[in-house]
């Protein structure tokens, strides 16, 4: 395990199943190349996701991993964190997974700063089921159920995580690789809960490739990242669309207070010794 | 002999006129004192308001159940008398005398005290009624009255000296008003101990004692009655353990973190009941097809919806054996007793572990909050089954599905080298690849369902209780859960006519243990079924099974069966032919 | 006479490939030929990629399954073949030449076309190799070419007028490739009309039309295979029909919000396949408790969690029934046919409107997705029941849940003055306030459960498919579900070998229609049940009714029955002794 | 029906089940009062609750109601207003139906605009199971289920509706009446989604009542809620904590563009006629 690792190395042996210019690609690739960086040690990483093209990622890469159920990733990330604090959790899912059926895990993953990284692939779309709205779908974007544009304001993922009090919050767009392979490390590197925000287009049901290669801009230089207003004022702009680091601070995580509190609590002297404390 | 003696005490009231802790209050004395305890409990939903009843028993041998018509009932107000007075006439009836004194008693001694004047003019606080109960309660079963006013001390020291010097005073007052104004000739508690220690513990505790024996560290749950108390406990115990409870926001996210801290290698737990339940279908499957040990814990109560949330039913049996789509096999065990309560979660920890299969651990309501005297020695040499680590065996040949003979394979955890893979909700090949193709899906299928079996190699499943050594009986009766207590009480007395009738209690429902049951059924010409549900579940269960009619009696009124209404049920049904439930 | 003639075409390649809508388009042709059809189509989950398969059968009679063996095969590369191809010597092969030629085909005539060179190098688009082969196809059927160009044309007319030109030469290239190089002697279509008009819907689409028919004007769901073409159909059409259909966040929300405007006063439907069906239980629990009729549509997938999502199954049943907690009775029901996803969505919307309790239909992916040719009398003068409101009948007596004889009672609707009530999912007494005590928890549950029953009002719940007047019989099948096109075609197929053997469909699965069953069973020595699930479900709950053995005939591969397995299957069990089914 | 009716006629027969100096009394005065005031039709009324202490509220109140399933309120809702968009649909429940289980519904109900009024009373602790953390419970209030203080920061509900795009945001103390029945009338009239945050002590699990008689504050009185950014940094303000109206801005709801396309759309021609289209 000593020899350096290369992004190839973390390939696993299945093929990605994704359809030719798919965003996911390039995600995947900035993921790769930033396990690489980093040398992160693949048996002490664990990818988890929801279901959906972008959940299926976990299996074409060559870490633990965690394919769950439609819009739980969330939990059993946490379960994963809280079992075993040493292990790198990184979640990566779809809009759709994260923020519909998935929605009521985000605030409260955020509020309990859960340390992992969880990357939405949002295509504004459902691609697995084949084209309906999802969360993030422009009202005026017709789909399979949204055939008379009478769909809703979508959502915006960073307000909302700004909003519930996330410590890191990005956004980021998978035709930028350059952009990815800056953004991604600091993530990582992030003790807490870190959100990024995936801008990854779906090339068969709804190609966005040029309309956010046109209208995604980086952050200004100055921007920095410690201010909720301001965050919310830059993360929430629809023209241009930011990327970058909107809130990176630190706060205890709850892998953290646990440790403290295993460290200061007084070991058990035993089951029998509990039933008579009870029971007597 | 005293041996023998059983007495039952009654408590009645409203809510919040301290009836449970009255109750607790005395249990603890009357455990102390070496007896042997059961307790039942019964009250509304609401926070404050309605009536609410704590019932006792004791006696030097172990009980069946907390007893059905009293030998002393305490009643705080005509209505409590109404809903939850006495049947039959029997015992000695404490009522109080500035509320409007119970029109039909069936009492064969009715004692009025003036609880409220007593404890508005004497002690000088309404709250101190339930004392002046006990101390009468004490006179009458000549308890020493210091030992009950130094728990009572102990128990309200937080609330301050003023609050402890008034309850003892209403304690002595309570006594001497007995004192003064009746004869009552007590026989007392027999002085003699019981053989064994014991200690008084709740269906909930013993289960949390059986979680953290087997070496659960890991906890996620959501509020709901009667399961929350579960959780309270687990995370105020789990870090003296070295381990971690939490509450979740939702049901879904507590089985969630369940199954992602087993993946990573703890042995872990959720309970709730009903609604939570019924919310975590799905993950229970996804914990059947990625073969990760869990163990969920459905306290049942009385159904469907919201329901009647402080009542007790046996109405999610089938549910825990088919509640999720396709077909996701599980392990289902019922505890019968309190005393199962902690052995038998920490069988179900060992068949999950195991046999890397969801175990569901159905009790109710009523074993939840039941208390009991358990032998200490039930707490010492437990046996936990820890789940085969990949470890150092990985070698080219070991995928984490593998078509083992057992059906098992050694889990690898996160952390360990080379033991990467990916566990997916999706069909998967030997390797824990996606893989739909038809073999892979038929095979793996029967995998899944094949690794049941080990479970047998935990627990026989089963017990049975009869008398004699006799072969064939006329009827035979099968149970599950918690009407173990009041059929083996209905049964011990129909033995005293010299009707002998056994009783096969039924542990694990899925996989049923079968031959233990057709040789069951075999010996009996008739089967009788009782249960805490409309559609006779189990019943249908065991007519699958055998192809052979059963006697339904079905119970669903919230309340657990007493004993003589199980011997009047037996006893009319013990001459007709079997029939089909005609319901529906 | 040419009448009971029967052709079967397979289309097998890589997915994008073209496969399914070369398949669509031939099938419309025919349909407009005045023949009746019926398809099948398997395809990976994934959105592209993998090996696909697409079949239709066609006839001048009603078909019952969509074949086995196909006369006609087209095979886009090897790979598909070895998946897909011919399993005994049949009828002719087309394969692409351009490819490695299927190295053992079964096949009587094999006509290799080099569909990419001819794509590339002579039409110019690597795209129009479907086309070349259904210009081939069209030859061997000797189709009109020019009808068979018209509606390619329809097809692709949005894609530009240079793609429908490419089109058509590609047709054209096809065709003469097979008249130039290949001699073959077809018999032709025939020309005779089936004697009513037709039209060739899926199963879906029946299911929509039904729900359309019946009343139902609002709809929610959640995307998930296969279902989700109905919420897509719902939301584009109910507008049009004065209604609203929406996609909800997930689930649970789809569910309640049917179960809102079904309390508001809508017909409201949702539809789901399993791991949404699993999300949805305690909800349901929720209607059955409050009594508010709702459809609930379950298009049942390969399980259990995410399983096989491009697979059927029949995993389902034991979940339909209870897989919410507490007991909260539903009503299950599961079309056989194409057809009867039409007539039984509109019996489920009766159902529930009469009983006020949910219904769940039970399809599954094979029938959801197959198409087959529908009379046009089928939509004609269909009946849809409505509610009873509550309308002038107020008096003092009407309350929202008393119990009455039949156990419903009139639904007050939101705006209706003097009706107001709250539903709680809270067990209540007859105004509908929180309640309880033992009496009305009992007498409630008997209410809700005793409303099934009418459900025979509306339909009888089963059919009898025998060939003649025999009253009895060695052997008799049950079935639920899409089990019923092959083994009625199996069953034929027997009969041909003077075996008869009656077969009993049940339509209704909960409540099931008791006595049809006893007389059914009574007449039948040995009971076979053909499922695709692991554990027999129907066949537990016949067994649990009728406390007589039953053979199971499981199979879980994701794929439907074959008649000719059928017929091996039946054949090899009829000899033998009714066994447990020996798994776990 | 056309005589005046005042606020008792608006009271059910079933007796509020709270306990004594439970806030939701002070919420639920202030509504019969508004009924009253704004003489709300019973019969055209549906006051819809999920589980909990404040979920009880539908019993008391003699309009329409649903006392549904905990955490599905907002879908139950929904799917009553959009049958039958007449109705005036008014949700009340507590902070774990709202923001625990029930969460995940809570921006869609938002982002779709349903035309709803939705109170939570928000007690900071589960009262009918007696006494856990909810979702806005104080990091420092050690619950049954906080015994070492590891809890989360709480969520703030009103930060997170004003993130999700929420047209009427307001927040009132349920002790002081005189707040609410100013702000009571404006949440009713205002057409779409209407969210209260309502501070509703638990007299007997965690008694705020001092507590938040000494930290909120009216908003001032030039405070104009029609700035996103501006509301955020007033609705989540810790000290004082204000109360009044923080967005009240008007946009479409989802019954008024069904109304829209209902308009526009053509009727069908049949059921045979669509089998016809669809078949043939
Ligand atoms: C409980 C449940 N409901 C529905 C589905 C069907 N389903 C699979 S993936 C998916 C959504 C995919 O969209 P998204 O999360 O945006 O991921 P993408 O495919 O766009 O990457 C749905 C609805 C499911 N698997 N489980
Ligand atoms: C699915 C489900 N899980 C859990 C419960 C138990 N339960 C009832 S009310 C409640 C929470 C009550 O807290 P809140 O919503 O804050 O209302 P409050 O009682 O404080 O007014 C819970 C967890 C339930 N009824 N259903
Ligand atoms: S459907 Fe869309 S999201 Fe899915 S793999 Fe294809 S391009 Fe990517
Ligand atoms: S427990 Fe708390 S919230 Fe519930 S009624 Fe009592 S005071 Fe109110
Ligand atoms: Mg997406
Ligand atoms: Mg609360």
């Amino acid at each position: 395990m000593s020899a350096n690792l290369l992004a190839k190395d973390y390939k696993s042996d299945v093929k990605p199943i994704w359809c030719p210019r798919c965003g996911d690609f390039g995600f995947l690739s900035a993921l790769y190349k930033t396990f690489e960086e980093l040398q992160i040690k693949p048996h002490e990483t664990v990818v988890v996701s929801g279901i959906g093209c972008a959940g299926r990622t976990p299996a074409f890469i060559k870490t633990y991993g965690f394919h769950g159920a439609h819009g739980r990733l969330l939990p059993i990330a946490m379960g994963i964190k809280l079992a075993n604090p040493a292990l790198k959790v990184i979640g990566v899912t779809g809009d759709g997974d994260a923020f519909a059926i998935g929605m009521g895990h985000f605030p409260h993953a955020i509020r309990r700063n859960v340390d992992m990284l969880y990357v939405v692939l949002d295509n504004s779309v459902y691609g697995l089921t084949k084209g309906q709205s999802s969360p993030t779908t422009p009202i005026d974007h017709k789909t399979a159920t949204n055939p008379f544009g009478l769909d809703e304001t979508p959502l915006d993922p960073v307000a909302i995580a700004i909003a519930a009090g996330a410590g890191f919050v990005a956004r980021i767009f998978a035709g930028n690789m350059k952009e990815m392979r800056q953004i991604l490390p600091r993530a990582f590197e992030y003790k807490g809960f870190a959100f990024i925000h995936a801008l990854s287009p779906c090339s068969t049901f709804y190609d966005t490739f040029d309309l956010y290669q046109k209208h995604t801009r980086s952050l200004p230089d100055d921007y920095r990242p410690d201010n909720r207003i301001k965050a919310l004022e830059y993360g929430s702009s629809k023209e241009p669309i930011y990327t970058g680091i909107f809130i990176n601070e630190r706060r205890a995580t709850m892998d953290e207070k646990y440790d403290a509190l295993l460290a200061s609590v007084e070991r058990n002297d035993g089951i029998r010794e509990l039933a008579i404390k009870w029971g007597q | 002999m005293a041996n023998d003696k059983k007495i039952t005490i009654r408590i009645v009231g409203e809510s919040g006129e301290g009836i449970v802790s009255t109750g607790e209050i005395l249990s603890r004395i009357l455990q102390d004192m070496g007896q042997r305890l059961m307790t039942f409990r019964t009250y509304p939903a609401e926070i404050k308001g309605g009536q609410c009843l704590f019932q006792l028993r004791f006696s030097q041998r172990s009980l069946h159940t907390p007893g059905e018509n009293p030998e002393i009932l305490i009643c705080f107000d005509e209505k409590s008398y109404f809903e939850h007075g006495m049947a039959k006439e029997s015992g000695i009836l404490i009522y109080n005398s500035d509320d409007t004194a119970p029109e039909s008693t069936n009492s064969l001694l009715s004692i009025g005290i003036p609880f409220d004047s007593i404890a508005m003019n004497d002690i000088g606080n309404i709250q101190t009624k339930n004392m002046i109960a006990l101390g009468a309660l004490s006179h009458l079963l000549s308890l020493e009255l210091d030992q009950v006013e130094n728990l009572v001390a102990k128990r309200f020291a937080k609330k301050g000296e003023s609050i402890v010097q008034a309850n003892s005073r209403a304690l002595h007052t309570g006594w001497s008003y007995v004192q003064d104004n009746y004869f009552y000739e007590h026989s007392g508690i027999p002085e003699e101990q019981a053989d064994e220690q014991t200690v008084l513990l709740s269906g909930n505790q013993a289960l949390v004692l059986g979680a953290l024996a087997a070496g659960c560290r890991f906890y996620a749950g959501y509020p709901i009655t009667p399961a929350s108390s579960i959780m309270e406990t687990m995370i105020r115990e789990l870090p003296r353990f070295g381990g971690l409870g939490i509450q979740t926001e939702d049901e879904m996210a507590a089985i969630g973190a369940v199954i992602g801290a087993s993946y990573a290698g703890e042995k872990a737990m959720t309970a709730t009941s009903g609604p939570g339940f019924s919310l975590m279908q799905e993950m229970i499957g996804l914990a059947s097809m990625t073969e990760i040990p869990v163990v969920i814990v459905d306290a049942q109560r009385a159904g469907p919806s919201t329901g009647m949330p402080t009542k007790m039913e046996q109405g999610d049996l089938l549910m825990a054996l088919h509640g999720s789509h396709g077909e996701g096999p599980r392990v289902v065990m019922a505890p019968g007793t309190v005393e199962e309560c902690f052995s038998l979660t920490v069988a179900a920890f060992n068949i999950a572990e195991k046999t890397r299969t969801p175990v569901i651990l159905l009790t109710d309501l009523a074993l939840a909050q039941r208390m009991a005297s358990l032998p200490l020695t039930l707490f010492e040499n437990v046996q936990a089954i820890d789940r085969e680590i990949l470890g150092e065996q990985i070698d080219g040949d070991s995928m984490p599905y593998s078509i083992t003979e057992t059906g098992v394979n050694p889990m690898a955890l996160p952390g360990q080298p080379d033991g990467m893979y990916v566990p997916t909700g999706l069909e998967h090949d030997e390797h824990g690849h996606p893989n739909y193709s038809p073999d892979m899906h038929q095979k793996m299928t029967e995998k899944r369902h094949k690794k049941l079996g080990l479970a047998f190699e935990v627990h026989k499943g089963f017990e049975i209780f009869k008398s004699d050594e006799d072969e064939s009986f006329e009827i035979g009766v099968i149970s599950w859960g918690s009407t173990e207590g009041p059929l083996r009480e209905a049964l011990e007395s129909l033995r005293r006519e010299n009707i002998n009738i056994p009783l096969m209690q039924l542990k694990l429902l899925n996989p049923l243990p079968r031959q233990a049951l057709f040789r069951f059924i075999e010996s009996v010409e008739k089967i009788v079924i009782p249960e805490h549900n409309y559609l006779g579940q189990l019943a249908g269960m065991i007519e699958a099974l055998t192809a052979k009619p059963v006697i339904r009696l079905n119970k669903v009124t919230g309340l657990p069966f007493n004993p003589s209404e199980l011997v009047d049920f037996i006893q009319k049904h013990i001459r007709l032919v079997p029939a089909y439930h005609e319901a529906v």
